[in-house]
């Protein structure tokens, strides 16, 4: 009679309680807004914290950045620590493991900081509001829309994805999963999930492993940006070029080139910034007593306009761009 | 040689260091001598001051477990895949314990039976471990984990009337033992006589091969009661625990002073450098200093634990004779091979 | 000399065929593994040695064979270099950095990498040489300093494809007679690293102060001026290597070759380079690189589930260093068993 | 001090002038003159301790003096480390063999020094050539190109010979390079040494085995604790003459057995067998007795005794220790059976040179120093402290590492370190390997007296003198077979020497 998993209960109460909203409140002036990414040097995380930072400023408020350069749960963690010791108004953090950050963001909350999560969500007691780059469902299921039709609903494909363990990658791939078992893919297969651990040297490896191995692949999606880029450069330079389509989640200006060459027809992406400035407003706001996480609350985003509150603390930006030749020299980022 | 190297020993200096970065840290930074900080401080480094116990005893016999992080993985990853399964959570500890000890045979089987250097084994077995982690929990993440036991791991929850966590206060009780019997035991000084000289150790009549199997056993053993303190602690089992910490363990060591190429340190030393590490981080992460900047002080102190000896002891040799250059001071002390 | 007391000798028995033999043995093994692994690989799918397979081959080890190399030559003299994939992420940003935007040739950027590595490589040796302090802490040391300096200096910031000049790409892309350029300059740097260090005293030099450095000393070898030069060729193979990885990938963030440093280190130990110095060859640690990044494509292609790569891998790398152990202590105690006079 | 240098001849070749050296507090050498003159063998003799090796340190550059001048060819020289001296054609053999142990011996001997070709490539089938015609000279039979691990004391010092005769050298310095060398090895490098100073090089010579120094050298320069005590004509000393100058006082005899009762078997071994070393070895040693193991270098005498502790596995037979067997391969159960074995390679396998001298000699026995396993550190010093009386050692401090003590006073402390575990049965590998006379003598009289209380000793000795001096038996091994049993009254040079060597010369039979 020990303890096992199904003898304990651990009774999640939603954290947004006890305030009240107050929709009118004025955006509080002078809050201290802290951005916790991943790893402070990946390039992305970089300008969404810049972009939320710049907006902070719009509301005459300060924003900083501090982050571990592994990404790391546990090192996040300390650094969550010192930011409840520095009595930050509010945490923005992009979550390496959406349990272990959760004991000292409880902590924060209890201290009456505000918490965000943005970009990689965090478990859904352990913030307030979770500002998602997209639906999750929408992102998973639109990367096979897209692939199927570059590949007119027939062959065999592969994930290649980030590591085994990355939350964002592994609830796309659990709908992408899903949107294939609707009858209109009955032609396509997905025959592999490999991880290239968002390293460039062994995502590309493992993009030629792919193609040595399933010689029928005909296209690759790569829900990473480090994924994406690695397998057209590969491709590109290789004899499949043109015979296998890459599709998935990058920057434009990784991407321009292979976009430029024909590798790559397109790809999506969310645009950062407004991710960024979007996470500063809501903390702003749930800082400032305007919301408190709960379902149905609406806030101002600056000039991003409106948003609500959806299910769970659920802030949706919009949906993803897409970007192919058409449009890529628009973007730089 | 002089008075200078004979009390001026890195363990002592690191030691002021730490007291040192303390008062100012208390002096200057707001929120740094807290008692909820410094439980929180204390508590990040609770694992890795618990591997660094074995390792300083491996280190001292001229070994090195590069594997410690891999275990503490899969431990991690075991203790979740078998919670996930319905096991009780008081069978997953002795199972995960038994696997931890078992790993570390491994390693010294391969070293003393095989007689294959550790770096090169344990090299092996980081990989090796870590992708058994993986084949055991795959890409899953557990987290229901009982709060019954997750709350003795929390920083929140401390010793009462002080301020230090209960893994805290677990890693001084071990602390003490280890010092005692790395430093007032037979066994202790055989480690040290195995590290500086296996040869002689073993005409010695010391059981060389058991002591190092025992060693790699303990230190397997201990990173994995570590895996499973990372999963209460931070509420969850991944495969990719706890990734990278070996080289944190192994500086914060040798940051004590302990000599990589076995046969001295203390270990009063090894633990000063891994608060050192620990406190430095924390005191630093307060202020605003960014990550890169605490790399690159990890880095310079690491480099300056094993040239201020050098200079001390280069200066003092100077200054007993004064124009014969150090080295040819040093030229008679036998290298260990 | 004209005092030889000439003697009869007794021939000279057959321990030196043999000890021949366990030399070029211990390399073999780890050869014919390497063989034994591309076979099985190319029996089960023959697209893995096509013409694409081979170059990938050749494409996904090159940089590993390079510094795999430098570092034989820092292990060579019983030190180790932890810092090399810190330093290749670094020269690797620096020059992205230096040359994204311009139209700089590709020769300029490998001399910036060259460079670069260089000093690293001599900070490194000055520590270690000067210093008389334990090369594996100082370097560990100057991976956390290197590593720091790089992630400050790039703090997210990217290198793209696009900006990087095509002279400079085209070093990791173009091939002459259909060989990439990569593969080619790593066996060109083996090459001539295996011959300088037979043929040459200071070569030989860094195995006797390896072997013992003590006697290195009493024997008036210069050994800080040989360990430094070690450290500055493997801080220069670094560089190299950082160069490349700019004109392979294009794409560099800063902490490129992150980690490496432990991947570097066992290549060369399953290359059948002691680390305990003194000896192994710099074309056995090629081989062990070699061997190591094929067993990360051939399993891959062997479709081997992608939880279990990295423990195969880690069985792998224990079998190899185990059976080559066991090889040699066979040969070791037949050679004593024969070679008693 | 009586200085007689042959006055107006020629400027010496290498000199030394008031040289002084310390070693923090250590004088190991206070105003000392040497002159080595071209043609000449000069000895130097001393204590253990006394600086003989730092002297020659000093000479080969390791060591820069403190004070004083080197002269080469009468021109004040300073060496920058041991390439200087050896570019100005001094060769050194150092007390300990300095080898690269994963090279060649081809290697070893020309290190820095070999034949190139064009393009500064190294030469290699120069070098192997070179290093047969020194091996041919030497008369041994090494291969060139074997690596130097696992060959055996005697064959290092003979590589490190070889590597200083190939040098061509004007002087060659001598640190005991006869220590580990039985007596035909011995004479075959004499005669060698021999015809190089005929050629006209200095010899500078040091030995413990006063015959060796009257054979081969004219003069003698004597030092005491790193004074210059006299530098003499050895044809106008007597042996005694020498030693009392080297001790400062009369010394007893130099053999002093004490006849003993022999009591039951105390050490009994029975057809042992290590593939490939030795082959069925059988003999008893009994209580009060000393049996010497004799026989050539390499013969196998030092890996029968390590198999006999257990720090080698035997292959097959068994031993017993008063009627207990023991189990094989394991030191610990021979320890507990109170079995002692004092290794012949100290550096390696004698002490931890970096511990101190106490922890050394508390190293044997780390269960009985305190109580429950805590070390009681009191107890170990006095152990020590005891110790170093009893031996007569040469120290500082007790908490000194035994790295900086001189050669014979390290060896002490190995006797020490065993003798303190009050064994039953003292096996003792090479006991006076560099040992002074004085202290010879005393670890002589230490044996015979722990032999006469009932100790049984086995005792591998290449010294001849002292096999004869001391054993009530003889047991002589050839190529890892017991080829001989000789009593202590049929045991002459002759006897055991023919037996060493088998009935014709050893060549032969190692060719079999
Ligand atoms: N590097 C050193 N540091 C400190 N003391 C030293 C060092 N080298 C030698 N000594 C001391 O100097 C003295 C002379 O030592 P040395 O080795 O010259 O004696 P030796 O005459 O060669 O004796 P032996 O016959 O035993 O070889 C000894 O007291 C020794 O302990
Ligand atoms: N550690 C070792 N490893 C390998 N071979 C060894 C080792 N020690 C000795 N040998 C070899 O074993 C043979 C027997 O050596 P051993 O030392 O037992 O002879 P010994 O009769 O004691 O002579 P010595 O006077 O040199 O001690 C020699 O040929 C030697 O080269
Ligand atoms: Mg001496
Ligand atoms: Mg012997």
């Amino acid at each position: 009679s020990g303890t096992t998993k199904d003898s304990v209960k651990n009774d999640d109460k939603p954290a947004a309680s006890g305030q009240k909203a107050n929709p009118d409140a004025p955006l509080k002036k002078g809050l201290k807004l802290a951005f916790l990414p991943k790893q402070i040097n990946n390039p992305y995380e970089q300008i969404v914290d810049n972009a939320g930072i710049a907006a902070a400023k719009e509301f005459a408020s300060s924003g900083k950045e501090v982050g571990p350069s592994d990404a790391k749960a546990s090192s996040q963690v300390s650094y969550i620590n010192t930011l409840t010791q520095q009595r930050q108004n509010a945490i923005l953090i992009a979550a390496n493991d959406p349990n272990a950050v959760c004991g000292p963001l409880k902590q924060a909350m209890k201290q009456n900081i505000k918490v965000v999560a943005y970009d990689s969500d965090t478990a859904k007691d352990c913030r307030q509001i979770f500002i998602n780059q997209a639906s999750s469902e929408q992102i998973g299921r639109t990367q096979i829309q897209h692939i199927a039709q570059q590949l007119h609903y027939k062959g065999q494909i592969a994930i290649l994805s980030a590591t085994q363990n990355a939350t964002n990658q592994n609830t796309w791939i659990s709908y992408m999963k899903d949107e294939l078992k609707k009858p209109a893919y009955k032609n396509m297969k997905l025959v592999k999930v490999a991880y290239g651990d968002d390293d460039d040297q062994k995502s590309f490896q493992e993009t030629q492993g792919l193609l040595k191995a399933y010689p029928k692949l005909k296209g690759i999606i790569s829900p990473t940006t480090v994924g994406i880029a690695a397998a057209a450069r590969y491709i590109s330079a290789s004899s499949y070029k043109g015979k296998v389509v890459v599709n998935g989640l990058g920057t434009p200006n990784q991407m321009r080139k292979y976009v430029k060459d024909g590798t790559v027809a397109q790809f999506a992406l969310w645009d950062p910034k407004k991710l960024g400035k979007l996470a500063s407003y809501a903390a702003a706001a749930l800082a400032s007593g305007q919301i408190t996480g709960a379902e149905g609350e609406k806030f101002k985003a600056g000039d991003l306009g409106d948003y609500t509150v959806g299910k769970d603390g659920e802030v949706i930006l919009g949906p993803p761009t897409v970007f192919d030749k058409s449009n890529i020299d628009r973007f730089n980022f | 040689m002089t008075t200078l190297t004979k009390y001026v020993r890195w363990d002592t200096v690191v030691t002021v260091l730490l007291v040192a970065v303390f008062l100012a840290g208390a002096g200057s930074t707001d929120g740094f001598a807290d008692t909820s900080n410094l439980s929180a401080a204390l508590d990040d480094t609770a694992e890795i001051a618990l591997i660094a116990l074995p390792m300083t005893l491996l280190v001292v016999a001229g070994q090195v477990d590069l594997s410690v992080a891999s275990m503490l993985g899969l431990s991690s990853a075991l203790a979740g895949a078998l919670w996930d399964a319905g096991w009780t959570f008081e069978l997953i500890v002795p199972v995960c314990l038994l696997v931890g000890a078992a790993g570390g045979v491994l390693n010294g089987w391969l070293v003393t039976r095989i007689g294959l250097p550790s770096l090169a084994v344990t090299i092996g077995t980081l990989t090796l471990y870590r992708g058994l982690a993986s084949v055991v929990l795959g890409d899953k993440a557990v987290a229901d984990f009982p709060d019954a036991y997750a709350k003795w791991a929390a920083y929140t929850r401390t010793v009462p009337g002080t301020f230090v966590p209960y893994p805290v206060a677990l890693f001084i009780v071990l602390a003490v033992i280890t010092a005692v019997v790395l430093h007032c035991t037979g066994f202790g000084r055989s480690l040290f006589a195995i590290g500086a000289q296996e040869d002689a150790a073993y005409f010695a009549g010391i059981r060389v091969k058991r002591v190092k199997i025992a060693l790699f056993a303990v230190s397997g053993l201990v990173a994995s009661f570590a895996g499973i303190v990372y999963t209460l602690r931070y509420g969850s089992a991944r495969a990719d625990n706890g990734i990278g910490l070996e080289l944190t363990v192994i500086a914060s060591v040798l940051l004590g002073g302990v000599d990589f190429d076995g046969g001295k340190g203390t270990l009063g030393g090894a633990v000063a450098g891994v608060l050192l590490i620990g406190l430095l981080g924390n005191l630093l992460t307060l202020n605003d200093v960014s990550n890169e900047v605490q790399v690159i002080v990890t880095g310079l102190l690491l480099i300056a634990s094993v040239l201020t000896p050098r200079v001390i002891s280069a200066v003092s040799a100077r200054r007993a004779t004064s124009d014969r250059p150090p080295d040819q001071t040093r030229i008679e002390r036998p290298s260990t091979s | 000399m004209t005092t030889t007391l000439d003697k009869p000798l007794p021939a000279p028995d057959s321990a030196r065929s043999l000890l021949d033999t366990v030399f070029r043995a211990r390399e073999l093994s780890i050869g014919g593994a390497l063989v034994l692994l591309i076979l099985c690989t190319w029996l089960t799918n023959h697209g893995f040695l096509d013409d694409q397979g081979i170059k990938d081959l050749l494409l996904n080890s090159s940089i590993l064979v390079l510094l795999a190399v430098g570092q034989s030559v820092v292990v060579i003299t019983r030190n180790i270099d932890l810092s090399v994939g810190s330093v290749t992420g670094l020269t690797a940003f620096a020059c992205g950095h230096f040359v994204s935007g311009t139209d700089h040739s590709a020769l300029t950027v490998v001399l910036l990498g060259l460079g670069l590595g260089v000093v690293c490589g001599l900070v490194s040796g000055a520590l270690v040489s000067f210093g008389r302090v334990p090369a594996l802490v100082v370097t560990l040391g100057m991976l956390y300093v290197v590593q720091g300096l790089d992630h400050a200096w790039a703090h997210g910031e990217q290198i793209n494809a696009v900006n990087v000049p095509d002279g400079v790409l085209s070093l990791g892309t173009g091939s002459v007679l259909g060989i990439p350029y990569l593969p080619l300059i790593s066996a060109a740097v083996l090459a001539g690293t295996a011959y300088y260090l037979r043929s040459y005293r200071s070569g030989r030099e860094l195995y006797a102060i390896g072997s013992s450095p003590e006697a290195a000393r009493l024997a008036g070898i210069p050994v800080r001026r040989r360990i430094l030069g070690a450290y500055a060729f493997s801080g220069a193979v670094a560089g190299f290597a950082g160069a490349l990885w700019l004109a392979r990938f294009g794409t560099v963030v800063a902490d490129a070759a992150n980690g490496w440093e432990l991947t570097v280190v066992s290549a060369v130990v399953v290359g059948g380079v002691a680390i305990t110095g003194g000896t192994g060859a710099v074309w056995g640690a090629a081989l062990g690189a070699l061997l190591l990044t094929t067993i990360g494509s051939a399993l891959v292609v062997l479709k081997v589930d992608s939880f279990w790569q990295q423990a195969i891998t880690g069985v792998l790398l224990l079998a190899a260093i185990t059976t080559d152990r066991i090889v040699q202590v066979r040969t070791t105690s037949a050679l004593r068993k024969r070679s008693r006079r | 001090m009586t200085q007689s240098d042959p006055g107006a001849g020629p400027a010496p070749v290498l000199a030394l002038e008031d040289v002084s050296k310390s070693f923090g507090a250590v004088r190991a050498l206070q105003d000392v003159s040497l002159h080595l003159f071209a043609g000449e063998a000069h000895a130097l003799a001393g204590e253990n301790g006394a600086g003989k090796s730092t002297l020659i340190k000093t000479l080969a550059g390791v060591h820069r003096p403190d004070s004083g001048r080197i002269l080469l060819d009468g021109e004040p020289a300073e060496f920058h480390g041991p390439a200087g001296a050896r570019d100005a054609g001094v060769a050194v053999i150092y007390q300990e063999p300095t080898l690269f142990p994963d090279l060649s011996i081809a290697e070893n001997i020309f290190m820095g020094r070999q034949p190139r070709r064009s393009l500064r490539r190294i030469d290699r089938r120069a070098v192997l050539e070179a290093t047969a015609a020194l091996m041919r000279r030497l008369g041994v039979a090494l291969d060139p190109e074997r690596p130097a691990r696992g060959l055996s004391i005697a064959d290092q010092q003979i590589v490190e010979i070889a590597k200083a005769l190939s040098f061509d050298a004007r002087v060659l310095i001598m640190d005991e390079p006869t220590a580990a060398l039985t007596g035909s090895e011995a004479a075959r490098l004499f005669s060698v040494v021999e015809a190089l100073r005929g050629e006209g090089a200095a010899v500078l010579f040091i030995s413990h085995r006063l015959e060796e120094m009257f054979r081969l050298c004219r003069r003698v320069t004597i030092l005491r604790d790193g004074r210059l005590v006299a530098t003499e004509l050895l044809e106008e000393l007597t042996e005694d003459d020498l030693v009392r100058r080297m001790v400062g006082r009369d010394l007893g005899e130099l053999y002093p057995k004490q006849p003993a009762a022999l009591g039951e078997t105390a050490l009994s071994v029975s057809r042992l067998t290590r593939e490939g070393v030795f082959r069925d070895i059988s003999f008893d040693v009994r209580r009060g007795e000393i049996v010497a193991l004799a026989g050539l270098v390499g013969a196998g005498r030092s890996e029968v005794v390590q198999a006999v502790f257990g720090v080698d596995r035997a292959d097959a037979g068994e031993v017993t220790v008063n009627g207990r067997k023991l189990p094989p391969g394991s030191p610990t159960a021979a320890m507990d059976a109170g079995i002692a074995l004092v290794p012949e390679d100290r550096r390696q396998r004698g002490l931890v040179m970096e511990m101190s001298i106490e922890r050394n000699i508390g190293l044997t026995g780390l269960g009985s120093l305190g109580r429950a396993g805590l070390i009681r550190r009191t107890l170990e010093t006095a152990r020590a402290a005891d110790w170093a009386v009893r031996l007569q050692l040469k120290y500082g401090r007790l908490g000194d590492s035994v790295g900086v003590l001189s050669g014979g006073n390290q060896q002490k402390v190995v006797l020490a370190k065993w003798l303190a575990t009050e064994p039953g049965v003292l096996i003792v590998d090479e006991p006076t390997r560099g040992i002074d006379v004085g202290t010879k003598a005393e670890v002589h009289r230490l044996l015979s007296g722990l032999a006469a209380e009932g100790l049984a000793v086995l005792m591998v000795s290449s010294d001849l003198p002292e096999v004869l001096g001391m054993a009530d038996r003889v047991l002589v091994m050839r190529e890892g077979r017991l080829v001989a049993e000789i009593p202590r009254t049929g045991a002459t040079e002759e006897s055991v020497m023919a037996a060493a060597a088998g009935r014709g010369s050893t060549e032969e039979d190692a060719a079999a």
